[in-house]
């Protein structure tokens, strides 16, 4: 399948997403997981990153919490609730919420 | 006449609950408790950030611009405002690889005259030895 | 043009989950999507009457009352979830319906995407 | 004995958190010491007049009716908080207050434990 | 006619929050929601539990007696009374060191015939597969 | 200090509780935290009960979740709601929820 995840959280759901197995798999995050597109943990990126799939973080949420498009690590884009709409509906078949 | 001290912690990451936020307005209504006190009588409030919670420090939040609402680092500004004593943990900021630089530090920009502190853990442990009550968020 | 389902469950005033699910609808209503919003547990705060607007708590009376007006937006709340919490049919704002939750399981049948917000 | 100052943000009405606010506040007043009992944010739900009782969720007017009774408990919701959820003063329980947040502050002056819930 | 498969999948711990009750109450809603389609058309619901949310399957739970509210055991009982199709991630439990018999496995007593499936994560993974929309509790 | 933690949470908190340093220290369980009590992970105990403290679980909170007190490890004490009042008032000076 062809399955989007809306990651909304940083501390927990990770081991929920390195389960799943997806032909394709688009991770947007959104809310507090827009922190594993930006935060460094003992200079270690979030490990959810080196999953196979194609990331983007929602604009909105990272810059409310105070991140930059400039902070952002070079395998996530920066989206905004128009591209997610259309991600969810063109890209992919199924979205779920974590 | 006797003043009690309470220790606010905050843990949490800011805007998925309330919690940093009321954290911080709940620690400002200590400057305006007199009125149901006897004279002399004072509650004050200190902030401390640790875990998580020390990215509710990060500069240039604009939760204005996207969502209408005010943000945390504007309230972590009134808390400075106002003279409060805020406390940020230096080993927490070292895990995240955040600076000073990256952190709001005083509220200078609204006419305030204090500072936040980075401080070692164990400061904010005195702190909370020192409180009458510990309240975390 | 497709549908998309939004169910809700525990959003809460005050956090940006909820917010997050108006602005997708908006989004996708922008878009020429159909969207039906089910609102479920916690997330029946948003069908109460008379919130007011306050510079520290997101305010989405407003683009929700937008959203309604397009014709293309259906918002549902849980009602027995609303009953718990004291919020009556008196107390549901104009546009908003109050169904039982297989309103929701009805509205995924043609939905070409759902997205199910399951937790706080 | 002595008096215990309860404060909580978001506990929500179908999870358990407010149930154990209610029920260590009636352990308590049981014991013979006084309860003062705040709730902010999403707390505030409990401020609702009209909740009706189903099974499976909680229903903590009727124990927190007979806390009142007792005269050894006070229970204050933080006006702004339930404004913004559009409970106003007609809203509010019989027995309730509604006061800023300084209220609680001031409560905390001359407890002998203060029980923060900071969190959901 | 068709049939539209909803995959449940609940990894959530019961009680803190009303994630996993609320899971079970809608998906056990498809079994009324004819009246709001044509002739033939169905919805069909599965639940699976994953993670941290096998936890919600545990025998025994006393939650009428302590706070007069409905278990969850309760409400999973009831999926099985309606037939539903029910999982649980046979790895998490190992994890957990649960075994059938610490968990609910049908609903025997109040007369319903259907059993909960223990079954490899693989297996859970098709379910989602299968389904035509995933919710995620 | 002499500290009571109410410890509500499973996967959230140890690292906060790891940190306190008080010279009586209590841990009492509620809420989900009660798993802390019962529930082996890979045949593991919670690093939470390594911790140098006295631990309650509530009785109220493990039974509504399915866990009997004979399932408690042997370091936690079965409390209810009335001895966590007099743990609270009697045995320590201050008391936080995480």
């Amino acid at each position: 399948m062809k399955l989007a995840v809306l990651m909304s959280d940083y501390r927990n759901g990770i081991d929920m997403i390195d389960r799943l197995s997806a032909e394709s798999l688009g991770i947007i995050l959104v809310g507090n997981g827009v922190y594993h597109a930006a935060v460094k943990e003992g200079g270690k990126t979030s490990s959810l990153l080196d999953k196979k799939a194609n990331f983007y973080a929602l604009t909105e949420d990272f810059e409310t919490r105070g991140i930059t498009a400039a902070n952002l690590d070079s395998r996530v884009k920066a989206v905004n609730y128009g591209d997610v709409v259309d991600i969810i509906f063109n890209d992919y078949e199924k979205v779920v919420w974590i | 006449m006797a003043t009690k001290k309470l220790a606010f912690i905050v843990r949490s990451l800011p805007y998925k609950t309330e919690a940093s936020r009321l954290a911080l307005t709940h620690a400002i209504a200590s400057q305006t408790v007199e009125i149901y006190l006897n004279d002399g009588d004072l509650v004050e409030a200190s902030v401390s950030y640790v875990g998580d919670g020390v990215l509710n420090c990060l500069k240039g939040q604009q939760g204005m611009k996207h969502y209408g609402i005010t943000t945390i680092e504007g309230h972590a500004k009134n808390s400075l405002l106002l003279d409060m004593r805020v406390l940020i943990c230096k080993e927490d900021l070292d895990k995240f690889g955040l600076t000073e630089d990256n952190i709001l530090m005083d509220a200078e920009d609204i006419g305030g005259e204090t500072k936040a502190n980075v401080v070692s853990y164990g400061e904010i442990q005195k702190e909370m030895d020192a409180a009458t009550h510990i309240l975390v968020c | 043009m497709g549908k998309l389902t939004i169910g809700t469950f525990s959003s809460l005033v005050g956090s940006l989950s909820l917010d997050f699910s108006v602005k997708l609808a908006e989004a996708a209503v922008k878009k020429g999507h159909k969207v039906d919003f089910w609102m479920s547990g916690n997330a029946t705060m948003l069908a109460k009457k008379g919130q007011k607007a306050f510079k520290d708590y997101s305010f989405l009376a407003k683009p929700i009352q937008e959203l309604i007006a397009t014709g293309n937006f259906q918002i549902c709340a849980c009602e027995a979830c609303a009953e718990a919490r004291g919020y009556h049919k008196e107390d549901c704002p104009d546009g908003f319906i109050r169904k039982s939750m297989d309103w929701y399981l009805a509205s995924t049948f043609d939905a070409d995407r759902v997205l199910h917000i399951g937790g706080d």
